[in-house]
């Protein structure tokens, strides 16, 4: 007999990940003939999202996937749906400490291990010295300051020699990122590498420096490997990333609440592997398709 | 409010085009979803619709006055932010779940704050409250950021975050406290001698001067009254999630204002209810409860939204002429 | 000695308050940081102030008229997102004119709701806001869209390109800032549109057509946001599905900030232009002086009262309102 | 009258300057209880500003106001009442959306405990003032569904609201029908029987000299001197407001007509007028009379495009013509000053040149751009013409005293050299200078060759401009007069709806 999963999505259409996830996670359900998904997205705002869990609590699902849009306070909803018997299982970005006894499961790329591997790509670039700047994602989002967490820890760690002359939000966005950029290159003379939050803003930060002449010098480093970045990789400007595949992404968060429903022994994360990307192992992988 | 009397269900509800509206997507999507029509359904939209409500309360206010307040999404965030943090300040580490008292209480205060601090401003500086509030908007959300360092705060304490979950009878807590404000503020716009001002003061601003209404402290009264259903809905929308986050609110005061302009209130002040916001609310809850049931997709959430805004507009165009006389302007 | 000139009704300069505002301003963050006033900066913020700025002349316009626009900042999201996937489709030179007369067609559909129909243009444009960036997410199916060849094509003028040295922009940006000034300055559409604003009722008993007039602003509005679309997509030779999320508030800001009164009939192209550069430097000198994004927030806040206060006592002869 | 009592009030050297305008100059002023003193001046001379420096809306720069023998400072309206003195506004000051009793009673109504709002008492009380008033509406109607002359009642009405010492009516009658002026009159009357002090001020000198016992007359802001009604008359009273005699007899040259210019057959618009027949000749001025809401404005505005008429013939110049909006209109030939100047004639915001040329602005191009000296032309042109005191062409219109402001909306229409002038109600709230220099205007426009139709509700302003009268009667016209035929009695037989026999 078939079973009901409800997803609840972080902010589809924000940017391509999460729609290629969106369309990958469909695909999959509807490859599956025993799965009937109902598939929400809360537009970034937590409280929506509260509200679609308790509407998919109240619809009896049997299975519920959240890619948080906020990892602290999902909490209480997740605890409600534990408590209604529904398993939760954690997509993409995870939740918090005191909600881990509420999941069943996480399923998703970590973060924080990203900007560990952005941290030491820059590290490599720079051979241990050098002034960077950084451009995060929106603020207050769990996934821009996870990877800025990792990304800080360890290149404090790891080559205490870099210099971070400034850390600017982008906003996940490329022309805000090109802006802040060309600001920071007004600012300071001497720029020797970029760590972007994702590949999107790292290639508005490569437009900024390219019209302003000064990408030669530059270690451009990213995370979440979009198409753009692949492609600016393949011309040389553009130093490396993470490689994130929402097409696997989405598959392992079915997967994981499929193998919860079936009563298998899942453990509590799930991470799949995100690797380090850059021009010299690119042929690796296939140009993404967002 | 003058002759009732001769008001009939019909001629009410052409005045009120909304609560026509609400009838209709209630047995629209009683029809097309078989998880709608069901009484925990009912308290979820209650529960979902209180956070937007509560905050349309204060702007049907505020939008007679013939004001407007933009930065009530960032009062509700750092509001937020204060009921869940101040509870784990030492100086409360031994007051048991009582430190929530002084939390909310204080979070509460800041809303007052903020609102006296919005009103003030219009008042002296006769600046407009859209251009106020619209730096607030970003100014408020600048101090959640500078409180919070860009990280959510949790609250330790799962008391408080059952208290969401607590209900009396059927009413879940938090729909009570919704309603009981709506009972509230609409008694003091109705009967009271303020909430009557508020008409005056919006519908002819200079006749209230005139008769002797001090408009500035009366605006800023209405000012901190939202900015305190700011701060309210703020702590309930922290119980519901046990923490507080620094994007908590982000556009909200587009769909109280939406909520508020559906229910009838006039954007140039002096006209409008509380019966009437009521209705806004419920109708941008039970739509989004009945999409969610429905699995309308994402992208085509925006564009039905945004087509029944202006859809009940046009209705209301229809049912409450404009008083030009029939003249062609 | 600014509040006694002030109160005295004072020489012109005092008359305007946003200009006074802007100078002290720009004074404070020179001696604030030494990268500021040079050449290349102020260059760059110029630029980078083109696609705010070009939105707000036309919502100036629209302003002017007694109106508001808040649906440009999905409308630029729509345009961009629809120039650069039509980029690699059907060639640039189609492209640009499809998106401009579909953005146009949106443009047109407020203008019938608000100038025609005579519906609340703030709910409109706020329902319009919600429904364009649907309709957007529906075309790219959520997905970004690039232009693949980023080196070879003519599009990239607009954002990219200069003519002697001064960066294209900027160009456009001022070009369209004169043309609008001499139009609502010495134009009898202008007129029109001051009119129509400060007194729709009277505008009619003269003989203006005011839905028309009305209907023309949105229109404008929307031809504003789709070279803003050009400037954006060349410049980024890509675009994202909410490009432009926010962007109305921005430019409204900005509107405000060039003292054009929200009640309409009131308001100046030119100074729009010193809004929109006053918030642009705003950020770039806080960036400058290596201060965080919050306290952006925080400065803009301040300032956007300042400013509008010292315009309107400037205007009232009195530093308080005299409300009691 | 003037027994040697402590007068009600007295202001004294009483100095108020706004940027740029000194409008009162040192005025001294005092009203005896019992007594109704009259305040004139024309547009601009600062009456409805002393009042409100009395009134505690505006705060004297020098000068003390005495109440009783006391100096006081009164810093708000609320003061001011509770001094005893209340201030019935020139301009309406009520809140549309609510009931008349709630105006009424506008910032102090009644309370019980909680701030709650104490109806019945309100009621009550408002319903008891407005039987007073005889007004035939109750208090718990809502404002806006009133006519403009009720909603002046309840303005009047907040004047027993309290034991007044002294009651200001600011241009009361403005908009009162006759019947209510009888009213208002009755109640100023019972006012001074009990001793209460009045200040009446209005442009129409038939009112003042029957109400007032003493004059007081301003000028430019400053004081011009006091004078004993029964001592002194109309031709005394305008020279020390205006400074000279004004000639109010009527040309009385036979009007040289030319061919019918405008034709209007049975012209219904139900229910605001029905089968409205009447022509216009070339240099003839046709009046229309009749009371406050007789359909007269309703008419103008059809002919001007503004509404559709649901049948009927509009001729021009024999021709028969659609008129489907103002730039139809206009482009016929017709030009209309309408009746509200603030609402329909002026953009407040635009100065006084832009204004006037406001509807011809397409047309006045070099190139695309708008020829700036083409329209000084036309501005100082009319502003000679006209007499407009204005200091520039820059100067916002919203600044200006009412009767220049007037000025501004005839000369925006004569400008567009009209083959029909209408003007409707032209002179209200202006002062007799200003009214007798339109008069004379309308007449030689007429002598030029222009057709003009005179909507007033005034009858000697109907009988000084008009060739030919229509009289008017709730949609229909009663009967049509020429000059010499009229009498006042049958006119105001016929717009009160007495049919003669020889009607039209
Ligand atoms: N708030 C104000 N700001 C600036 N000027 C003002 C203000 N109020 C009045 N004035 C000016 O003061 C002068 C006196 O105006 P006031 O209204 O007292 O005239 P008035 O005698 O009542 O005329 P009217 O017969 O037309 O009512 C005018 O020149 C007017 O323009
Ligand atoms: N019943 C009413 N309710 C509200 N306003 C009214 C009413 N009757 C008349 N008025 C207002 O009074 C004014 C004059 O009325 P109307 O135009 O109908 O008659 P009229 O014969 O042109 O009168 P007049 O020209 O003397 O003012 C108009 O401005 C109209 O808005
Ligand atoms: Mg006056
Ligand atoms: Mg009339």
């Amino acid at each position: 007999d078939t079973v009901r999963i409800g997803i609840t999505q972080n902010n589809v259409g924000i940017d391509s990940y999460q729609t290629t996830y969106e369309q990958a996670f469909i695909a999959a359900a509807d490859a599956n003939p025993d799965v009937e998904v109902i598939v929400l997205d809360a537009g970034g705002d937590v409280a929506r999202q509260i509200s679609q869990l308790q509407d998919l609590i109240q619809q009896q699902v049997d299975a519920i996937i959240v890619w948080p849009t906020d990892g602290q306070a999902l909490v209480p909803a997740v605890r409600n749906a534990h408590n209604a018997g529904i398993p939760v299982i954690v997509t993409n970005s995870n939740i918090a400490e005191a909600g881990m006894d509420f999941i069943a499961a996480f399923s998703g790329p970590n973060n924080v291990q990203q900007g560990i591997y952005s941290a030491e790509m820059m590290c490599e670039a720079l051979d241990g010295e050098g002034q960077i700047v950084q451009i995060t994602g929106m603020p207050g989002y769990t996934t821009a300051i996870e990877r800025q967490q990792g990304f800080d820890d360890r290149l404090a760690e790891m080559c205490p020699d870099v210099v971070q002359l400034d850390i600017q939000p982008g906003d996940w966005n490329r022309e805000r990122a090109q802006r802040t950029m060309e600001t920071f290159l007004t600012r300071f003379d001497q720029i020797d590498g970029v760590y972007s939050g994702d590949d999107n803003m790292g290639v508005g930060a490569l437009n900024a420096a390219l019209s302003a002449g000064r990408a030669e010098g530059i270690a451009f480093i990213g995370a979440t490997n979009f198409a753009v970045g692949y492609d600016a990789m393949a011309r040389g400007e553009y130093w490396g990333s993470v490689y994130q595949s929402p097409v696997d992404d989405a598959e392992a968060a079915l997967q994981t609440a499929l193998d919860v429903l079936a009563g298998e022994d899942v453990p509590k994360l799930n991470y799949f592997d995100t690797p380090k990307i850059t021009q010299e192992n690119m042929e690796e992988f296939d140009r993404p398709v967002f | 409010m003058s002759n009732l009397t001769d008001i009939t269900p019909l001629r009410w509800l052409m005045r009120n085009p909304i609560w026509g509206f609400v009838v209709i997507v209630f047995i629209f999507f009683s029809l097309m979803s078989d998880h709608f029509f069901d009484y925990r359904n009912f308290q979820n939209i209650l529960v979902q619709a209180s956070t937007i409500g509560l905050i349309a309360l204060g702007m049907t206010l505020v939008m007679i006055n013939g004001n407007i307040d933009l930065s009530v999404g960032a009062t509700l965030a750092l509001a937020a932010a204060f009921a869940v943090d101040v509870q784990s300040w030492a100086m409360f580490a031994t007051w048991g779940s009582w430190q929530i008292l002084p939390a909310v209480s204080l979070a509460l205060l800041v809303g007052i704050a903020l609102g006296a601090f919005n009103g003030f401003i219009v008042w002296k500086t006769g600046v407009d409250a859209f251009i106020v509030t619209l730096g607030a908007m970003l100014g408020i959300r600048g101090l959640v950021f500078v409180y919070t360092g860009e990280s959510s705060f949790y609250a330790m304490n799962f008391a408080y975050s059952d208290f969401s979950a607590l209900s009396v009878g059927p009413f879940p807590v938090l729909a009570l406290i919704f309603l009981f404000c709506t009972l509230i503020v609409h008694l003091l716009l109705s009967r009271s001698v303020h909430g009557r001002n508020t008409y005056a003061v919006g519908g002819n601003r200079e006749a209230a001067v005139n008769a002797g209404i001090r408009v500035g402290p009366h605006m800023m009264i209405n000012f901190m009254i939202i900015g305190f259903l700011a701060a309210l809905s703020g702590v309930l929308l922290s119980t519901q999630m046990g923490a507080a986050t620094p994007n908590l609110g982000r556009d909200y005061e587009l769909w109280v204002i939406t909520a508020v302009v559906l229910g009838g209130t006039k954007l140039t002040g002096g006209k409008g209810d509380i019966v009437g916001t009521l209705g806004g609310v419920l109708a941008i809850g039970i739509l989004r409860n009945g999409m969610n049931l429905m699995q309308v997709p994402a992208f085509y959430v925006y564009v039905i939204l945004g087509s029944i805004l202006i859809a009940v507009l046009i209705l209301d165009k229809r049912f409450n002429r404009a008083t030009d006389g029939g003249l062609r302007l | 000695m600014l509040l006694n000139r002030l109160k005295a009704g004072g020489p012109a300069i005092a008359k305007q308050g946003i200009l006074v505002a802007f100078i002290l301003f720009m004074i404070v963050f020179s001696l604030m940081s030494d990268r500021f006033m040079t050449g290349d900066n102020i260059m760059s913020v110029f630029r980078q102030s083109a696609i705010i700025g070009v939105m707000a002349l036309g919502v100036t316009i629209v302003v002017i008229g007694g109106n508001l626009d808040l649906s440009v900042g999905s409308m630029l999201s729509f345009a961009t997102v629809l120039v650069v996937d039509l980029h690699d489709k059907i060639g640039p030179e189609l492209a640009i004119p499809v998106m401009v007369l579909a953005t146009l067609c949106l443009g047109a559909i407020n203008g019938f709701l608000i100038g025609i129909l005579r519906l609340n243009s703030l709910i409109v444009t706020l329902g319009m806001l919600s429904a364009i960036q649907g309709l957007v997410l529906i075309y790219s199916g959520g997905q970004n869209v690039d232009i693949a060849d980023q080196r070879g094509t003519w599009f990239a003028f607009f954002g990219r390109g200069s003519v002697f040295g001064i960066a294209a922009p900027i160009l456009i940006f001022a070009l369209l800032a004169i043309v609008f000034h001499v139009i609502m300055k010495t134009m009898p559409f202008g007129r029109k549109v001051y009119a129509v604003g400060g007194n729709p009722t009277a505008s009619v008993f003269s003989g203006i057509p005011r839905s028309r007039v009305v209907f023309m602003t949105y229109l404008i509005s929307a031809l504003c946001v789709s070279v803003a679309a050009i400037i954006l997509g060349s410049r980024v030779m890509g675009s994202q599905n909410n490009v432009g999320q926010g962007y109305e508030l921005q430019v409204l800001a900005a509107v405000i900030l060039g003292g054009t009164s929200l009640l309409g009939g009131a308001g100046s192209i030119l100074k729009t232009v010193l809004g929109v550069l006053m918030l642009a430097f705003i950020q770039n000198g806080l960036i400058l002086m290596g201060q965080p994004y919050y306290t952006q927030w925080l400065v803009t806040w301040a300032v956007i009262i300042v400013a509008v206060w010292l315009d309107v006592a400037a205007k009232r002869g009195r530093l308080f309102s005299p409300i009691a | 009258m003037t027994e040697l009592l402590e007068p009600a009030l007295r202001l004294q050297g009483i100095v108020k300057t706004f940027p740029g305008v000194r409008a009162l100059d040192g005025v001294d002023f005092e009203v005896m209880p019992g007594e109704v003193h009259a305040l004139l001046g024309e547009n601009g001379a600062g009456k409805s500003t002393l009042m409100k420096v009395l009134a505690g809306m505006h705060q004297p720069d020098e000068g003390q106001i005495i109440i009783a023998g006391q100096s006081v400072r009164v810093t708000n309206p609320i003061e001011a009442k509770a001094q005893g003195v209340v201030l019935i506004h020139q301009e309406l000051s009520l809140v549309p959306e609510m009931s008349a009793a709630e105006n009424i009673y506008l910032g102090e109504l009644p309370r019980k405990a909680f701030g709650r709002v104490d109806w019945r008492t309100l009621y009550k009380s408002s319903n008891a003032i407005l039987e007073r008033l005889k007004c035939n509406f109750r208090g718990e109607v809502t404002v806006v569904n009133l006519s403009i002359a009720n909603q002046q009642m309840v303005e009047i009405a907040r004047a027993l609201t309290v034991d007044a010492r002294v009651v200001v009516f600011d241009e009361p009658t403005a908009s009162l029908t006759d019947a209510e002026k009888v009213v208002l009159f009755d109640i100023i009357r019972d006012l001074k029987a009990r001793n209460v002090g009045i200040v009446y001020i209005s442009h129409r000198m038939d009112e003042i000299f029957t109400l007032s016992d003493r004059i007081t007359v301003l000028r430019d802001g400053s004081y011009r001197g006091t004078l004993t009604t029964a001592e002194t008359n109309e031709d005394e009273v305008t020279r020390l407001m205006i400074g000279r005699s004004l000639d109010l007899s009527r040309d009385t040259a036979p009007p040289k007509l030319g061919e019918t210019v405008l034709d209007v057959r049975d012209l219904s618009c139900a229910p605001l007028f029905e089968d409205i027949s009447f022509s216009v000749r070339a240099g003839e001025v046709v009046g229309f009379y009749g009371l406050v809401g007789a359909g007269r404005t309703e008419i103008a505005e059809t002919l001007f495009g503004l509404r559709t008429a649901d049948q009927g013939e509009i001729l021009i110049d024999g021709v028969p013509v659609q008129i489907g909006s103002p730039q139809d209109a206009i482009s016929l030939g017709i030009s209309l000053v309408p009746e509200n100047r603030k609402e329909q004639g002026l953009v407040l915001s635009m100065n006084c040149r832009d204004n006037m040329t406001l509807p011809q602005v397409q047309k006045l191009t070099s190139g695309p751009f708008v020829s700036s000296g083409a329209e000084n032309e036309i501005f100082d042109k009319y502003r000679d013409k006209l007499e407009i005191k204005t200091p520039s062409w820059r100067q916002i219109v919203g600044v200006l005293s009412g009767g220049n402001q007037q000025k501004i909306v005839i000369g925006k229409w004569l400008s567009m050299k009209p083959r029909v002038l209408i003007v409707d109600e032209p002179t209200r709230g202006i002062d007799v200078g200003s009214k007798a220099e339109i008069h004379t205007l309308l007449r030689e426009l007429a002598a030029q060759g222009y057709a003009v139709i005179v909507i007033s509700s005034e009858m000697p302003e109907v009988l000084r401009v008009s060739d030919r009268i229509v009289a008017m009667y709730s949609g229909r016209i009663m009967r049509e007069f020429t000059a010499d035929e009229v009498t006042e009695d049958s006119l105001v037989q016929a717009i009160s709806g007495i049919k003669t026999a020889d009607a039209a």
